[in-house]
């Protein structure tokens, strides 16, 4: 492996973690991301046994789980891979797909409620224009935040991801750490 | 009747019984030399001009509801000439000319004030692309002034110098830019057209054009036929409904555009600020409102009337700007329908139809352009020739590709 | 404003881009005789209606769709939205302009 | 005057607050209106344009009178309406509009000189001499006119903005918004309720109307146990709904500190986005006034105004009052009064033969004709059948009838309609779609039937959605008739106050009647009228009905106005919300940013990119020597920068090559794989778009780039053309911009540097020639992507690494190439070595170039069909002969300035003798002068020329001579080296 030492994209040696009131933001680097597109008229595969999900939808397999990002178009996830090629380990899985390393053009902030979904339903109201009630697990969407794209995906009812693009980590992560704290103030 | 101090005195002292219609309520004639379709600020513009300046009297002007009603009622009163291309810059350069001698032409205070504008630069790529402006403000005679950081901030000083995302590095300023009283520049308009002779009708709605052979009879409307030798159309918001009667189509869309005033405030703001960075500027009323506005919506519309997305942009953008203005609060909002064209600029022409003319496409700029448009939609109409200043303002300059687009955005009217 | 994505239902508009009158979809063929005349009509003339319009909006902050939105310009009442690629292949396979198909 | 009895005041809690510097006190749940009139301050205003003394004439938002500055320093809010302004402790309030003293306001001469201002009049006068208009007059209207003032200070409170969905919205908290929350909430299905006040209830707050023989207030507290247990209805106090946007987006504020002394950690308040499938707006009613002469003395009010002060905070702005009605309802404010001990002097009713309703003085068939009290009223003159008598009273109630609020439903430009029963205007049918009226804001305002209206609105709402829903058991509810009449105001021949705040008299409307201003926006735009802070709400119905009579139409016929959002006045700070300074809008950060920071770069603004400008060492003193420097390094030994701000697709699929080929103006199939060739774009009309480079990684997998400013752009145009245009073929797009670093790696020492990274790769010439591409892996066996392009014209290469790796990549690269005089360079030197070798960039690709102007034309392929290919040999563009060319000054310490215009020596100079202008310009430390590059009609021909580069701007002339563009190795050499 490479001797050459990556930085978190908070530009940090190690993660970034915060606490505030019953919320937990967490980056996320370990995450592997690669997209893929079917070719014109291909079919879905299986990737690492994954179904992949119909428009809106997020679904989990172990390790590994796949978005919904446009027609005939997925973000496959797999935790712990972030450091490798994953998009070559996706290749393998889906012949004839068209696979793009996705890795690094992302940053992935975990959101975690030790108080059940409504503090991150509080959470998404200041932030997205998404509506918490019909967004539970297994949803997952792309919108705009604080004039920033993101995806947002549910990963169950006490955790929600938002994505970000990479190098909007440092405004996303403002944006998070501002709403959460307000709901703390509060 | 003449307007003057001594007169507002005279009537004070009497009880106001002497004063008179500002205008007539004629019922249409049969036939007009000319007919002027739009009874907005365009519309009356022409009408006064043909019948002051190029003895042309037989004229009637049809409004479809009252006078002044379309984009010439709702907009945020600005006045400039600062434009970079010779098409256009000569032209907004020739009605800064008619502003400044405005009131004492049609006795009528539309309060002309040239309090200045200043269009603040955020970048060097900006600095030098208004230096390139500014150099052909200069040239066409219409002054101009690079101000450095330091210059601006002297002058308004309740900028966000300090903690800015998008700090400021200078503006260019046109001091003989400012505003006027919108709804004055109608009625003094519309005044000085009746006292020569037009005839001004209200709630007369065109509902179509009678052409035989290719040219142009009269028009219908909603109070009958009327005959004329020619027809000129200056209807912005409508441009596209009203020539679609006559079969033509144009290269335009309907956008709809918000414009904001706040409560009134003594005074805050000296002249015209626009936002470099964002979608903003502003500038305060006599009455005391800060008035201001940003981008289009950016979809067709004609509802006169906007959403939210563009109202937090705007204010967003006037906070960052100039977080002084925060606690002020916003009174009213309005929309107005802009006929975006696909270069950005206006269309002042005959069209294929004898004795059919079109004014129009004045995107978000037509209320400065009010008089110098109608005197040359006058001198269109009167001589037909184009005024020289409006010779690039021709409908087959899109075909031929000889474009007057400012902003260099291309076929995309939202963008510009 | 909402637009009623086809895949993903009602959308904040602000996640989508506009561009314009759906015609645009009927781009001319640049080789073919007389063409200049049929482009400078697509690229510049628009029929800019007061009531429907078929219009393209890009969901440039969602699943990058392109949609074909039935919209009335007056009232701004939606009608309908179908996905762009969609009409587009349809309007290939029955030579139906764009800008004239039936809202869903 | 002492506090009466009863009251929703809390008399356990004092509360400290200031009126001009005066310390009074007052009790929770005062506004600062109340508390004033529980200290008997009458007096809190002066008009807009007379400076006529005013009191508080409303009890509610409708407010015309009572404007105040709140608060002070940073916080100052001026205009602020007294009888919404929560009290708090420490409350600190000033009156405004004024010189000098309230009592004793200088302007107050205005009133004296109000013949000269009649409607209109700016218009006629102040025209002699022209200059005097900026200089004199118009300095001296701004300094009278506008109403409070701004502190100048940014505003240091926080705000914040959200978004709601929900099935129903509730507007209104009112006895028909109380039913219709209960009712749909009960039903499961998702509601929001929200009301401008402190507490629920609305007017029933303000009555002694009772429900099931009670206080309606315990019915309220039920309500709140209740709600409190639902979990699908959310209760928003303190929160008005402003707007009503398209397709079921309403705009609403809510005041979530106002009422405290600061806001603390917390925001002041919240811009809500609510997204309701179904709303119910019952906003209540607003009582309007009937003009009299001298009718706008402090402590003439409205009638419901003077009831809601005594039956809600306990006080009574005298102790002695009398009712001017032309309705029922006047005469329960009179009973109420009594019942709280004040003294009832008269209820004069216009209509003849109504009978008192309590132990009070009745004049019926009579008028209100006069008042007197300079600064509070005094006296007011009755008159009946043409007999005047004077009675003493401290405070008028006026009872003009009630008008919905029907602002909402106009929102979208529908227009309200004349009900002849009610005698107001009432929601039309053509509203916004999904908003349905209850109660008093439908003209339905009597108790029961409000009551009532608002449970059956929102069952018929759900019913909309397919919720079913069961109408609630309400209370029995106490009548409360209104019995409205026309009568509209009392014809006099001194003024008589129709828009309080803009001075706006029945005799201003009868002058712009006699002016033919009759349309009603002429009215309304040559009088001011409704104009003001208050849009007119208690004034708009008067005025129609005032040239309703002059023009003998009916009102209706004569016209209604069009509300406009806001429904009351928002603060720009929350409209504008969130961050207002750095934050206001994202950051992108680079790779390497932060090591660039470590290196003290300084930085700049590029879009939303923040990217390095240059790097200052020690010793330089200006940023001139660091980008010499910088340069320099590129041109002799080898440079580093940070590219990844370029766009970045990656284009898959079998009919990849085609797609781009008609994309690009010129032609990309016959790419090889593992090479790299320029492309440029055209925008459909034919003018240049975009240049990059395309990569072509396999048979069906390209990567191209964009520049960083159309990156967004690009990648739009490029799904339309896949969607859109050529639907058939097989593409797949994906943006992959942030997930590679991308360093550019240029000079002559570049392949001696990067030889010393990679770990098996053969870079030689032969190996990696210029333009060729690669997939490696570096600094043992780190995956990278290789490009050998230049933008400097040197030998150079860009390459990329996973952006996790891009800030290690930098250093060692640093590291690596210390004795190959390895330089980090930024922005300003990118763009000295890009001028230098004449490539486009921003300032010549500014939408107005065609390729040929940039040197480009050749590109353009006639042989296929791309976008702008056809376009681009239009006419017009093809006689467009401007070129670009390099510029140098004639003597080596001249000048060079973009933005300057280009002239032929010793032509005159005007627009029409124009020959082009310079887009860039630079110091070059290769040439040893500053060069140029611009766009000089038939600029091909003219090298070697003399021309006069014009910056009268800034009183400036240099004389250039046209060179060449590539300043640097014309020929290209050094790029295959």
């Amino acid at each position: 492996m490479s001797d050459l030492k990556p930085i978190s994209a908070l530009g940090a040696a190690a993660p970034r973690l915060l606490t505030l009131g019953t919320l937990t933001l967490r980056e996320n680097p370990g995450l592997g991301l690669a997209s893929l597109a079917l070719r014109r008229g291909g079919t879905a595969p299986s990737p690492f046994g994954l179904t992949l999900p119909d428009p809106g939808g997020w679904a989990a397999s172990g390790a590994y789980a796949a978005f919904w990002t446009g027609p005939d178009q997925w973000m496959i996830e797999a935790e712990g891979r972030g450091e490798e090629d994953f998009a070559a380990a996706l290749k393998a899985e889906a012949p004839g797909c068209s696979i793009t390393e996705q890795t690094d053009g992302w940053v992935a902030f975990e959101i975690t409620s030790v108080a059940g979904g409504a503090p991150l339903s509080r959470l998404m109201e200041k932030l997205v224009n998404v509506d918490a009630a019909g967004f539970g697990p297994g949803h997952a969407t792309r919108t705009g935040l604080e004039h920033m794209s993101v995806f947002l995906i549910r990963r169950a009812e006490d955790r929600l991801a938002i994505i970000g693009m990479r190098t909007l980590a440092g405004s996303l992560w403002h944006a998070i750490e501002t709403a959460a704290g307000r709901l703390v103030a509060v | 009747m003449r307007f003057s101090g001594f007169r507002v005195f005279k009537e004070a002292v009497t009880g106001h019984k002497g004063w008179k219609p500002l205008w007539r309520t004629p019922d249409p004639q049969p036939e007009y030399d000319i007919i002027i379709v739009g009874g907005g600020g365009h519309g009356l513009s022409t009408a006064y001009h043909l019948a002051a300046k190029f003895g042309v009297t037989r004229v009637a002007v049809l409004e479809k509801g009252w006078l002044g009603s379309g984009n010439i009622g709702r907009n945020t009163t600005i006045i400039r000439s600062n434009y970079l291309l010779p098409g256009n810059e000569h032209f907004y350069e020739l009605s800064m000319k008619l502003w400044e001698n405005l009131e004492q032409e049609t006795n009528f205070n539309s309060m002309v004030s040239q309090r200045g504008i200043i269009n603040l630069i955020h970048t060097d790529g900006q600095r030098d692309a208004y230096r390139r402006r500014g150099n052909a403000m200069m040239l066409a005679g219409a002054g101009a002034q690079l101000l450095s950081r330091d210059e601006v901030r002297e002058m308004v000083p309740f900028l966000n110098f300090d903690n800015a995302r998008f700090p400021i590095k200078g503006g260019l300023m046109q001091t003989r830019a400012g505003t006027a009283r919108h709804d004055g520049v109608v009625w003094g308009y519309a005044r000085g057209a009746d006292m020569r002779g037009v005839d001004i009708i209200q709630n007369c709605e065109v509902t179509g054009f009678r052409i035989e052979n290719g040219k142009v009879l009269g028009v219908e409307t909603s109070r009958g036929y009327i005959g004329a030798k020619k027809v000129g159309v200056a209807v912005a918001g409508s441009s596209s409904r009203v020539m679609a009667q006559a079969g033509m189509r144009l290269p335009m869309e309907s956008h709809v555009l918000q414009a904001f005033v706040s409560e009134g405030l003594k005074p805050t703001i000296p002249g015209v600020i626009t936002f470099g960075a964002g979608h903003f500027y502003i500038s305060q009323s006599d009455k005391g409102g800060l008035v201001f506005g940003g981008d289009l919506d950016g979809y067709n519309s004609y509802a006169q009337r906007g959403n939210l997305p563009v109202i937090e942009d705007v204010a967003e953008g006037g906070m960052a700007l100039m977080p002084m203005i925060g606690r002020a609060r916003l009174l009213r909002m309005w929309g107005g329908i802009m006929d975006m064209t696909m270069d950005g600029s206006p269309i002042i022409d005959k069209t294929d139809i004898d004795g059919l003319y079109f004014n129009g496409g004045w995107c978000y700029g037509g209320f400065k352009a009010t008089p110098a448009s109608g005197f040359c939609f006058a001198h269109l109409l009167a001589k037909d020739e184009p005024h020289e200043v409006t010779r690039q303002m021709r409908l087959d300059r899109f075909a031929r590709g000889y474009l007057l687009d400012e902003n260099g955005r291309g076929a995309q009217p939202n963008l510009h | 404003m909402l637009i009623p994505h086809p895949l993903l239902g009602p959308r904040d508009a602000q996640e989508f881009t506009y561009l314009g009158d759906a015609m645009m979809i009927d781009r001319p063929d640049g080789l073919a005789e007389g063409a200049e005349a049929a482009f400078c009509d697509y690229v510049f003339q628009r029929d800019n209606p007061a009531g429907l319009h078929r219009e393209l909006w890009f969901h440039e902050q969602g699943d990058r769709s392109w949609l074909v939105v039935t919209r009335n310009t007056v009232t701004h009442e939606i009608l309908g939205a179908e996905l762009a690629r969609d009409v587009a292949l349809a309007r290939r396979a029955t030579d139906t302009p764009a800008d004239q198909g039936d809202a869903q | 005057m002492t506090r009466l009895s009863g009251g929703l005041i809390d008399r356990d809690r004092k509360l400290s607050f200031t009126f001009d510097g005066q310390v009074y006190y007052g009790h929770a749940g005062d506004t600062l209106a109340s508390a004033l009139l529980a200290n008997d301050v009458r007096l809190v205003g002066r008009s807009f344009k007379y400076h006529r003394p005013r009191g508080i004439f409303s009890a509610g938002s409708e407010e015309p009178n009572a404007l105040v500055e709140l608060r002070s320093g940073a916080r100052q809010e001026p205009n602020t309406r007294a009888t919404v302004a929560e009290l708090f402790d420490g409350l600190e309030a000033r009156s405004q509009n004024r010189m000098g003293p309230l009592n004793r306001d200088l302007l107050a001469v205005n009133d004296l000189m109000s013949p000269f201002f009649a409607a209109g009049f700016y218009y006629k006068t102040f025209m002699w001499p022209r200059a005097f208009w900026e200089k004199l007059y118009e300095p001296a209207i701004r300094k009278a006119a506008g109403l409070g003032s701004l502190s100048m200070q940014a505003d240091p409170d926080h705000y914040d903005k959200g978004f709601l969905h929900c099935d129903l919205l509730v507007i209104g908290g009112g006895a028909a918004g109380l039913a219709a929350a209960l009712t749909a909430a009960r039903a499961g299905a998702q509601v929001v309720l929200a009301d401008e006040d402190s507490r629920l209830g609305g007017r029933l707050l303000a009555e002694t109307l009772q429900l099931d023989d009670a206080p309606a207030t315990e019915w309220i507290a039920a309500l709140e146990a209740e709600f409190a247990s639902l979990p699908n209805l959310r209760v928003m106090r303190r929160t008005t709904v402003f707007g009503v946007y398209d397709h079921g987006v309403y705009g609403a504020v809510e005041r979530v500190a106002d009422h405290l002394t600061t806001p603390g950690a917390g925001v002041r308040q919240t811009l809500w986005r609510i997204t309701a499938k179904r709303a119910v707006l019952a906003a209540g009613a607003t009582e309007r006034h009937i003009p009299f002469a001298n009718n706008d003395r402090p402590g003439i009010m409205l009638a419901g105004a003077l009831r809601a002060y005594a039956n809600r905070w306990a006080v009574c702005p005298a102790r002695r009052v009398a009712i001017f009605t032309n309705n029922d309802d006047g005469h329960r404010t009179a009973r109420d009064l009594i019942a709280k001990g004040v003294e009832v002097a008269g209820v004069i009713d216009s209509r003849k033969g109504v009978h008192p309703q309590g132990s009070y003085p009745l004049f019926d068939g009579a008028v209100v004709s006069d008042s007197r009290g300079r600064l509070g009223l005094t006296r007011i003159e009755i008159t009946r059948d043409g007999d005047s008598q004077w009675i003493d009273c401290g405070a008028l109630g006026v009872a003009g009838g009630w008008n919905p609020n029907v602002h909402l439903t106009a929102h979208h430009r529908g227009r309200p309609i004349w009900d002849p029963e009610a005698l107001a205007f009432v929601p039309g049918a053509d509203g916004p779609a999904g908003l349905i009226a209850a109660g008093a804001a439908a003209g339905r305002g009597e108790l029961a039937a409000a009551l009532a209206d608002g449970a059956t609105r929102a069952a018929q709402a759900l019913a909309d959605l397919g919720l079913a829903a069961r109408l609630p058991d309400l209370p029995r509810a106490e009548a409360s008739p209104a019995g409205q009449a026309a009568f509209w105001h009392v014809p006099g021949k001194k003024r008589a106050w129709v828009d309080m705040q803009n001075d706006v008299t029945v005799k201003d409307i009868v002058l712009a009647h006699k002016e033919n201003m009759r349309p009603v926006e002429h009215l309304k735009r040559w009088t001011t009228l409704g104009m003001a802070t208050d849009q007119g709400k208690t004034a708009n119905v008067s005025a129609l009905a005032v040239m309703a009579e002059l023009t003998g139409q009916s009102i209706p016929a004569t016209g209604t106005t069009i509300f406009r959002p806001p429904y009351t006045p928002v603060a720009l700070s929350v409209l504008g919300g969130g961050d207002t300074g750095r934050h206001f809008r994202p950051h992108r950060l680079t790779p390497t940013h932060h090591w660039a920071e470590a290196r003290g770069a300084v930085f700049t603004e590029v879009g939303q990119w923040m990217r390095a400008q240059y790097f200052p060492q020690a010793g330089e003193t200006h940023w001139r020597q660091s980008v010499d420097r910088e340069v320099l390094a590129v041109r002799v030994g080898v440079g580093l920068c940070d590219v990844t701000t370029l766009g970045k697709v990656d284009v898959q699929g079998a009919d990849a090559a085609a797609f781009l080929d008609r994309l690009y103006a010129n032609t990309i199939s016959t790419l090889k794989v593992g090479r790299v060739r320029y492309g440029l774009m055209l925008r459909e009309d034919g003018f240049a778009y975009d240049d990059g480079t395309v990569a072509r990684m396999a048979e069906d997998h390209f990567v191209v780039t964009t520049t960083t400013a159309n990156a967004g752009l690009v990648y739009r145009q490029m799904e339309f053309a896949r969607q859109c245009l050529w639907p058939d073929l097989d593409v797949q797009l994906i943006s992959t911009t942030d997930a590679w670093a991308q360093i550019a790696v240029a000079g002559p020492q570049s392949r001696a540097l990067l030889e010393r990274v990679v770990d098996t790769a053969d870079l030689s010439n032969a190996g990696f020639p210029f333009m060729a591409c690669a997939e490696l892996s570096i600094c043992n066996g780190l995956r990278a992507r290789l490009f050998r392009i230049s933008f400097s014209g040197e030998l150079a290469y860009e390459v990329a690494v996973p952006a996790r790796y891009g800030h290690a990549l930098m250093q060692r690269l640093m590291e690596l190439g210390e004795d190959l005089g390895a330089t980090p360079y930024g922005t300003e030197a990118l763009g000295v070595l890009r001028i230098e070798k004449g490539h486009a960039a921003g300032n010549e690709l500014n939408g107005h170039s065609t390729a040929a102007m940039l040197g480009l034309g050749r590109m353009v392929s006639a042989k296929k069909d791309a976008i702008g290919a056809l376009m681009s040999r239009r006419e017009g563009l093809a006689a467009d002969r401007r070129r670009l060319v390099g510029l140098v000054p004639e003597t080596r310490s001249g000048k060079v300035t973009a933005g300057a215009h280009l002239f032929t020596d010793g032509a005159e100079q005007t627009m029409e003798t124009d020959q082009g202008w310079i887009t860039s310009a630079a110091y070059s430390p290769h040439v040893g002068s500053m060069i140029g590059l611009g766009f000089l009609e038939n600029g091909d021909a003219r090298e070697g020329e003399i021309l006069i580069a014009a910056n009268p701007l800034e009183g400036e002339s240099q004389r250039l001579r046209v060179v060449s563009p590539h300043f640097v190795d014309p020929e290209g050499g050094r790029l295959r080296v």
